[in-house]
C-alpha cells in the first residue's frame, strides 16, 4: 500500500479512486474502502433483483385466490420456496449488509476524516465472507429450502430441504457482518480526525457506531443457534427437537435475541442518513442533535431486552409475555423523539427539494407509519389478533422497505455526486421516487386491511373474500418494482454515460466527506482535514 | 491521529513481571482444586453457585493479569463487559419464560420403522 | 367503535377492538399531526425562486424535547395498559370452562371431546358458555387462531399450550392455522361452529355413528370405514386402477417401492401406509396422493381396516349412499367461473388432485384448453368436449374415457355437485382455454 | 486469525520495527489492533454464550439427567485438561513479557509449550470422546441405556468439539504470528503486538474452558 502513495500524490489532478488503478483484478483486490463499497453494492443489488423477482412471483401468485399462475408456482411447495428465497436473499444478503457495509464503508472514513478504515484488509475479507456465504446459499437453494427466513425449530430440524446449508450460508454472512462491524468500531474510536470530537460527530457516524455494536455483538448469537440447528439434523443433539426432550420456543428465543436487534441494523443506519439529509437541504443544524445521538444508542441499547414480543402467542408464558411488552414500548420513545427532532428541523429552513430531500421527507412518512402500526404490534391484546397475519408483513416492510432500503435509496442519491463524480437527472430520479413512493403504499396499505381481516402470512392460497386487495397489492408490487428499477437504471446510466461532472460540493454542505474532490482520491484528503466547529453549521448566528 | 491511549515513546503497553504470572497461575490452580473439592460435598442449588462464582474469579484472574485487563482503557473494558451483559440478559430473559410455564416432555410419536 | 376487525365473536373481543380503536386514532392523528407540520414547514419555508434565504442557527430547544419525550411515554403508557389488560382477560379462563383437546397435524385439526367423540376441521361448541382449548401438536408449530374471537396460540409439540373463548353469538367462523408448518399450511383450515345449547347437547351425544361401528366385527367395521373416510375414492376393490393402489388381494402382496427398494403388504405396513402415507410410496403412483390418517382413525379402526383388507376377493362390494347435496362452502365468489374456480380448488372436491390448469398431464386430461378440445376416447370415437360430454364426465366418470387415461375418476359427484355447480365449474373452464 | 490483518501490514521493515501502515501512526495501530482483538473476543463469548444459555435451560428441564449423565464424564482426565490449559495461558502470558523484553527466543519457547499444552489437551479429549462412544454416549452410537442423556451429552459435544476447534485455530496462530516471526527476531519492546493478540486469543480459549470444566463435569 505505502508503495503505491507516491503515484496517488497531489498535482495528477484527474486521478481519483475509481481511475489510480485499473483492471478488474485491482477491484477485486483492493483494500480501499471506497472501491469496496462498489463491491459490496453490485452484490447486493444482484440479491436485491433476485429477491424483489421471487416478490413479484408471490404478489402474482397472490393476486387470485387459486393457483394463478401454476407455471412458475406449481404448488405450495414453491411459493413456500419462494417466500423463503425472498426472505433469506432480501434480509441475509440484501438488507443486512445494505447500508452499513455499502454507505457505511464509503461514507464512515470521508466523514470522521482518515484515509481508510482501520482494517483495510480485514474489511476486504469479509466481502470476500459475503460472497462465500452468497454462494454457499445459492448452493443450498439447489434443493430448494421451504422453512421460512426464521427457520423455526422443529420444521426446520425435520424438513428434507438443504436447510443445513443454508442455516451455515447466514452463519457465514453474520461474520461478514461481525468483522464490518468490528472494524467500524474501531475505526470510529481510532481514526477520527484532529479536532473531531465525539460531539461533532455527523448523526450517521453515531448511527452507524450503534449498528456496528449491534452487528458485532448480536451476530454471533444467531450464528450459534444456526449451528446448534444443523447440530440437531446431523446427530440429534437434543436442545430443539421436542421429541428429544428439547424446547422449540428456546429456538425462537435465541433467534430473536438477535432477529429483533437485526432490525436496528437495518434501520439505524437509515435513521442516519435522514439526519444528514434533512439539515442540508434545510440549510440549518439538525436539531436536537444530542437528543438524537442519544436516542441511537438509547435503541440499539433497548433494542436488547425486547426480543421476546415477536413471541407474544409463542407458547411463552404469560409473565414473558407481559414484561416483554413493557419493556418493547421502551423502543417507541427514543424513535419518536428521533421524528420529532427531524420535523423541527425542517423549521425556518431555506428547503430545497432536491431528490435526497424528497426520499427523506418520504422516509418520515413511511417510518411515521412503521412506528405506529408498531405499537399494535406491541400491545398484548391487539398483537394476539395480528401475529403471524398481514398486518404483520405489511408492518415489518414499512420498517425495512419504507426505513431500511428508502434510507438506502436516499443514500445512494445524496451521495451519488461524490461516489461516481457525476450529477444524475433529477426529473427522472424524482418521478421514479414518485413511482415507488406510491407503489409501495399501494403495495402495502391493503396489507394492512387484509391483516385486520385476519388473513394468515405465508399462505399460498387463501378464502376468495380476501381477493380485491390482494389484486391492488399485487398492481403496487408491480408499480414499486418498476420504480427501484427506474430509479437505480437512471442512476447506473448516469455514472457510466452522465456528461453533467459533478463539483466538490454540489449540495454546500459542512459535511467533511464533501470538502475532498468528487470522487475522492484514493486515499480520501490531500491532507487530514483539521475540524474546528460542530457538525451541520449551517444558518446565521445571532451574535455575529 | 486522534484519541491513541499510549504514549508514542520505544515502549508500547504494560510490561508485567513473568513472577506476578506465576503467582496468579498458582491461584488459578488452588482454586481449580478448590473447585473439585467443593463439588464433592452435596450442597443442593449451591453447588452449581459455588462453582460459578469460582469460575468467575478464575477468569477474572485470567481477564486482569493474564489479559492485561488490569492496564487497559475504559473503552476496552466496556467491549470486555458486554458480553457478559448481554449473557446475562439472555439468561434472564429466557428465564422470565421457562420457569413460569410448563416444561417440554418428548412425545410418544408412533416410532417408524 | 370503528369495527375494523370486524364481527365480535367472544366476549372478551370489544375489549381488544377498544384497545384497537384508541390505537387507531392515536396512530392516525400522531402521523397526520407530524407529517402535516413536515408538508406545511415544506411549502412556507421552500427556497422562492430556488435561491437560498438566510436562516437561524437553532440548535434544538430543551423544553420542546422533554414535551416530547413526556408525550410519547404517557401514550405508550396507556396502551400498553390497554393491550395488557385485554390480554389478562385473554389468559384468564373462568372456572368452569369446556375443555376440548385440539390436535394440530400436517395439516389438520383434530378435537376431541370429554365424552370421547372425535372430529375432524370442525370444531363444534355450544354459544355463550366458556371454552377452553387444550392444544398439541404431532409435529411441528402450528398455531390456533379463530380471528373472530380475537384469540391466537402456537400449537407446540412435546407441550400443551392452552387458548379459551366465550362465544356471544351463533355461526359458523373461520378458523386458520397461523405458524408456518409446510407445504399445505395454507389449506390447514378449520370450521369454529357455535350452536345454541340444545342443538350442541344433541350433537355431542349423537354417537349414533361411533356405536354402529363399536358393534360391527372388525371387518364390516373396516367396510365402513372405507366408504365413511372416502378410501373408496382412490382405491378400487375390484382391481380397477384409481390415484392409489387398488384393495383387491392387497395383503400380502409384494412389489416395488417408488424408492427402488421392495415392500410386503403386512399388518405393519398397512399401518404405517395409512398414518405416514409418505413414508413408503408405491412405485408409479403420486408421492403426496393420500393424507395421513394420523388422529382420524383409531387403532380398533385400522385393525378394522386390516381385516376388511384380508376379506376382499374380488366379489366384494360396498354400497356408496349417495351423499345429501351440501352447499358448496367455497363457492364463493361473484361470476360463475370464479365460483367454478373455487370449487375446482376445494380440498374435498379433490379435482386439483388428478387434473392440472398449466396443461401438465396428472392422472387425468390438463383442464387447459380442454374446452372446445377435440378428444380421442379410447374406444376410438373422437369427440367435441362440450357442456353435454363435460356434464356426463363429471356425473358418470366412466362414460367415456379419454385415450391414454385409465378409467379411475370416483363417481362420487352426483348429488355433491348440483347442476349449477356443473354449470360453473364450465364457465370456469372456459376461462382456460 | 483475521483479525490480525492490520498488525501483519509489514512491509521491508528491519527486525523489532513496528510495520509502516499507510493510515495510521503506530501507536494508533496498536490501540486499534488491539481494540479489534478484544471485539473479536466479544464475539466469541457470545458465541458460547448461546450454548451457556442452552445449558442453563436444558439443565432446568432435565436437572436429574444432568446430574447423572454428568458423572458418567471422566472427571480426572477433566480435571488434567482443566490444569493443562491454565499452565499453556501462563506460558502465553510470559511470552508476551518475552516480546516486550525483546526476548525472541523466549517467544518462542512459552509459546512452544502453550503449543505442545494445545496438543496434549486434544489428545486428552479425543482419548475422552473415544471411551464415551465405546459406551454408546455419543449421538450416532447410542446406547439405549443411555438416551435419557442425550439432552446433555448433546450440549457436551457442542460445547466441547467448539471450544476443541478454538484449542485448534488458537494453537495456528500461535504457531503463524507468534513463533514463526519470532524465529526471525520479529519483536521487540516497540512491536510485539501479534504476539499479544495471540496471546488474548489463546487466554480466551483457557477462559471458556474454566467455565465449561464445572458445568460439565463437576455440577452437571
Amino acid at each position: 500500500m505505502a508503495a503505491h502513495a507516491s503515484s496517488s500524490a497531489a498535482g495528477h489532478e484527474e486521478l481519483n479512486y475509481l481511475n489510480w488503478k485499473t483492471g478488474i483484478w485491482s477491484w477485486l483486490s483492493s483494500t480501499d474502502h471506497k472501491r469496496i463499497f462498489f463491491l459490496y453494492l453490485s452484490s447486493i443489488m444482484v440479491f436485491f433483483i433476485l429477491g424483489g423477482i421471487a416478490a413479484l412471483i408471490m404478489r402474482t401468485e397472490l393476486a387470485t385466490a387459486g393457483p394463478t399462475i401454476p407455471s412458475i408456482v406449481k404448488d405450495s411447495h414453491t411459493y413456500n420456496v419462494f417466500f423463503t428465497m425472498h426472505g433469506v436473499f432480501m434480509i441475509f444478503l440484501f438488507v443486512v449488509p445494505g447500508i452499513p457495509a455499502t454507505i457505511g464503508n464509503f461514507l464512515i472514513p470521508l466523514m470522521i476524516g482518515a484515509k481508510d478504515v482501520a482494517f483495510p484488509r480485514l474489511n476486504l475479507f469479509s466481502y470476500y465472507l459475503y460472497v462465500i456465504g452468497a454462494l454457499i446459499g445459492g448452493v443450498a437453494m439447489l434443493n430448494p429450502v421451504d422453512t421460512g427466513w426464521t427457520f423455526y425449530a422443529p420444521y426446520s430440524t425435520t424438513t428434507s430441504s438443504n436447510v443445513s446449508l443454508m442455516v451455515f450460508a447466514a452463519f457465514v454472512l453474520g461474520f461478514s457482518s461481525i468483522l464490518t462491524g468490528l472494524n467500524f468500531i474501531v475505526t470510529i474510536h481510532q481514526l477520527r480526525a484532529p479536532g473531531l470530537t465525539w460531539m461533532r460527530l455527523p448523526v450517521f457516524i453515531w448511527a452507524s457506531y450503534a449498528t456496528a455494536i449491534i452487528q458485532t455483538v448480536a451476530t454471533p448469537v444467531v450464528g450459534m443457534t444456526l449451528l446448534l440447528i444443523i447440530a440437531e439434523r446431523a446427530f440429534g443433539a437434543g436442545i430443539f427437537d421436542p421429541t428429544k426432550g428439547g424446547d422449540p420456543v428456546l429456538m425462537e428465543h435465541l433467534f430473536w435475541f438477535y432477529s429483533h436487534p437485526v432490525v436496528y441494523i437495518m434501520v439505524l443506519p437509515a435513521f442516519g442518513v435522514v439526519g444528514e439529509i434533512l439539515p442540508v437541504f434545510s440549510r440549518k443544524p439538525l436539531f436536537g442533535y444530542k437528543m438524537v445521538v442519544i436516542s441511537s444508542m438509547a435503541i440499539a441499547a433497548v433494542g436488547f431486552i425486547v426480543w421476546a414480543h415477536h413471541m407474544f402467542v409463542a407458547g411463552i408464558s404469560d409473565f414473558s409475555a407481559k414484561f416483554f411488552s413493557v419493556v418493547t414500548f421502551l423502543v417507541a420513545i427514543p424513535t419518536a423523539i428521533k421524528v420529532f427532532n427531524w420535523v423541527s428541523t425542517m423549521y425556518k429552513g431555506s428547503i430545497s427539494f432536491k431528490t435526497p430531500m424528497l426520499y427523506a421527507m418520504g422516509f418520515v412518512f413511511l417510518f411515521m407509519v412503521a412506528g405506529t402500526t408498531g405499537m399494535y404490534l406491541a400491545m398484548l391484546g391487539v398483537d394476539v389478533y395480528y401475529h403471524d397475519t398481514y398486518f404483520v408483513v405489511a408492518h415489518f416492510h414499512y420498517t425495512i422497505q419504507g426505513g431500511a432500503v428508502i434510507g438506502l435509496m436516499a443514500a445512494l442519491h445524496m451521495w451519488f455526486p461524490k461516489m461516481s463524480g457525476k450529477m444524475y437527472n433529477e426529473t427522472v430520479s424524482k418521478t421514479a421516487f414518485a413511482m415507488l413512493f406510491i407503489g409501495f403504499n399501494l403495495t402495502f396499505i391493503p396489507q394492512f386491511i387484509l391483516g385486520m381481516e385476519g388473513m394468515p402470512r405465508r399462505y399460498y392460497d387463501y378464502p376468495v373474500q380476501y381477493q380485491t386487495l390482494h389484486t391492488i397489492s399485487t398492481i403496487g408490487a408491480y408499480l414499486n418494482g418498476f420504480g427501484y428499477t427506474f430509479a437505480l437504471v437512471n442512476l447506473l446510466w448516469t455514472a457510466k454515460f452522465g456528461k453533467v461532472k459533478a463539483p466538490r460540493n454540489p449540495y454546500n454542505s459542512t459535511g467533511l466527506e464533501w470538502q475532498t474532490a468528487s470522487p475522492p482520491i484514493h486515499e480520501n484528503f490531500e491532507t487530514i482535514p483539521v475540524v474546528t466547529e460542530d457538525p451541520y453549521n449551517y444558518g446565521v448566528h445571532k451574535h455575529a | 491521529m486522534a484519541h491513541s491511549n499510549h504514549h508514542s515513546h520505544d515502549e508500547i503497553g504494560h510490561v508485567v513481571p513473568e513472577s506476578l504470572f506465576f503467582k496468579v497461575l498458582l491461584t488459578l490452580l488452588f482454586l481449580t482444586a478448590v473447585t473439585i473439592l467443593a463439588a464433592q460435598v452435596d450442597l443442593g442449588k449451591w453447588n452449581i453457585v459455588g462453582a460459578l462464582v469460582i469460575a468467575s474469579v478464575k477468569a477474572s484472574l485470567v481477564i486482569y493479569f493474564f489479559m492485561h485487563g488490569k492496564y487497559e482503557n475504559r473503552i476496552i473494558w466496556t467491549y470486555i463487559l458486554i458480553p457478559f451483559i448481554l449473557l446475562a440478559i439472555m439468561i434472564g430473559g429466557v428465564f422470565t419464560d421457562d420457569p413460569f410455564r410448563s416444561k417440554p416432555v418428548p412425545l410418544q410419536v408412533t416410532q417408524q420403522p | 367503535m370503528l369495527g375494523l376487525l370486524g364481527e365480535q365473536g367472544s366476549d372478551f373481543a370489544h375489549k381488544v377492538d377498544y384497545a384497537h380503536d384508541v390505537v387507531t386514532i392515536i396512530s392516525v392523528v400522531c402521523t397526520v399531526l407530524i407529517v402535516g407540520v413536515m408538508l406545511y414547514f415544506a411549502v412556507i419555508y421552500r427556497q422562492k425562486d430556488g435561491k437560498d434565504h438566510p436562516t437561524p442557527h437553532i440548535h434544538g430547544n430543551n423544553a420542546l424535547e422533554v414535551i416530547w419525550t413526556t408525550f410519547p411515554t404517557l401514550v405508550c403508557i396507556w396502551v400498553a395498559w390497554l393491550g395488557y389488560d385485554s390480554f389478562v382477560d385473554m389468559r384468564t379462563v373462568p372456572e368452569g370452562a369446556m375443555e376440548i383437546n385440539v390436535t394440530g397435524r400436517k395439516w389438520a385439526w383434530d378435537f376431541q371431546y370429554k365424552n370421547g367423540k372425535r372430529t375432524t376441521g370442525e370444531l363444534v361448541v355450544p354459544v355463550d358458555e366458556p371454552i377452553k382449548l387444550v392444544m398439541t401438536s404431532k409435529d411441528v408449530l402450528h398455531s390456533f387462531f379463530v380471528p373472530v374471537m380475537r384469540t391466537k396460540m402456537d400449537v407446540i409439540p412435546g407441550r400443551y399450550t392452552y387458548e379459551w373463548f366465550k362465544p356471544i353469538t351463533t355461526g359458523d367462523f373461520q378458523v386458520f392455522c397461523t405458524e408456518y408448518c409446510g407445504n399445505d399450511h395454507s389449506r390447514m383450515l378449520a370450521r369454529l361452529k357455535v350452536l345454541p345449547r340444545a342443538e350442541f347437547d344433541r350433537w355431542l351425544a349423537d354417537d349414533s355413528e361411533a356405536k354402529k361401528l363399536a358393534s360391527l366385527k372388525p371387518s364390516d367395521r373396516g367396510k365402513e370405514l372405507y366408504v365413511a373416510k372416502q378410501c373408496v375414492t382412490c382405491h378400487s376393490l375390484d382391481g380397477s386402477p384409481r390415484v392409489g393402489p387398488t384393495w383387491l388381494k392387497i395383503f400380502g402382496r409384494e412389489g416395488k417401492l417408488a424408492d427402488g427398494t421392495s415392500y410386503k403388504a403386512d399388518e405393519n405396513y398397512i399401518r404405517e401406509s395409512i398414518l405416514y402415507p409418505q413414508a413408503k410410496v408405491v412405485a408409479n403412483y403420486p408421492a403426496q396422493g393420500m393424507p395421513s390418517y394420523q388422529g382420524q382413525l383409531s387403532d380398533d379402526d385400522i385393525t378394522g381396516i386390516i381385516e376388511f383388507m384380508k376379506t376382499i376377493d374380488g366379489t366384494t362390494k360396498v354400497e356408496l349412499s349417495q351423499p345429501t347435496v351440501k352447499k358448496q362452502p367455497a363457492a364463493a365468489g361473484a361470476t360463475p367461473a370464479e365460483r367454478g374456480k373455487a370449487l375446482v380448488n376445494a380440498p374435498d372436491n379433490l379435482c386439483a388432485t388428478c387434473h392440472s390448469i398449466d396443461g401438465s398431464k396428472l392422472v387425468g386430461p390438463s383442464f387447459k384448453g380442454l374446452w372446445g378440445r377435440k378428444e380421442k376416447m379410447s374406444d376410438g370415437t373422437e369427440i367435441n368436449v362440450d357442456a353435454d360430454y363435460i356434464k356426463e364426465s363429471i356425473y358418470k366418470p366412466q362414460a367415456k374415457i379419454v385415450e391414454g387415461y385409465g378409467p379411475v375418476m370416483p363417481a362420487m359427484y352426483e348429488g355433491k355437485l348440483s347442476e349449477q355447480d356443473v354449470n360453473d365449474i364450465i364457465e370456469y373452464l372456459k376461462t382456460l382455454s | 486469525m483475521s483479525s490480525n490483518a492490520a498488525v501483519a501490514e509489514h512491509h521491508h521493515v528491519g527486525p523489532g520495527e513496528p510495520p509502516h501502515i499507510h493510515h495510521m501512526d503506530t501507536p494508533t495501530a496498536y490501540g486499534a489492533a488491539k481494540l479489534g482483538m478484544w471485539l473479536f473476543l466479544a464475539t466469541e463469548v457470545l458465541l458460547f454464550a448461546v450454548m451457556f444459555c442452552s445449558f442453563a435451560i436444558m439443565r432446568y428441564y432435565h436437572l436429574a439427567e444432568f446430574h447423572d449423565a454428568s458423572h458418567h464424564l471422566n472427571l480426572p482426565l477433566g480435571a488434567l485438561n482443566t490444569v493443562i490449559l491454565l499452565f499453556s495461558s501462563y506460558t502465553a502470558a510470559v511470552a508476551v513479557t518475552k516480546a516486550q523484553k525483546g526476548d525472541n527466543k523466549g517467544v518462542i519457547r512459552n509459546f512452544g509449550i502453550s503449543v505442545l499444552c494445545g496438543l496434549a489437551f486434544l489428545v486428552i479429549k479425543s482419548i475422552e470422546y473415544t471411551g464415551k462412544a465405546h459406551h454408546g454416549m455419543f449421538p450416532v452410537v447410542w446406547n439405549e441405556h443411555f438416551y435419557e442423556y442425550k439432552n446433555f451429552l448433546g450440549l457436551y459435544y457442542c460445547m466441547t468439539g467448539l471450544h476443541a476447534l478454538h484449542v485448534i485455530i488458537g494453537m495456528v496462530i500461535m504457531v503463524i504470528y507468534g513463533i514463526l516471526p519470532a524465529r526471525q527476531n520479529r519483536y521487540s519492546g516497540r512491536y510485539y503486538t501479534p504476539v499479544e493478540l495471540s496471546a488474548l486469543y489463546w487466554h480466551l480459549v483457557d477462559l471458556i474452558w474454566i467455565y465449561l470444566f464445572p458445568l460439565l463435569y463437576l455440577v452437571g
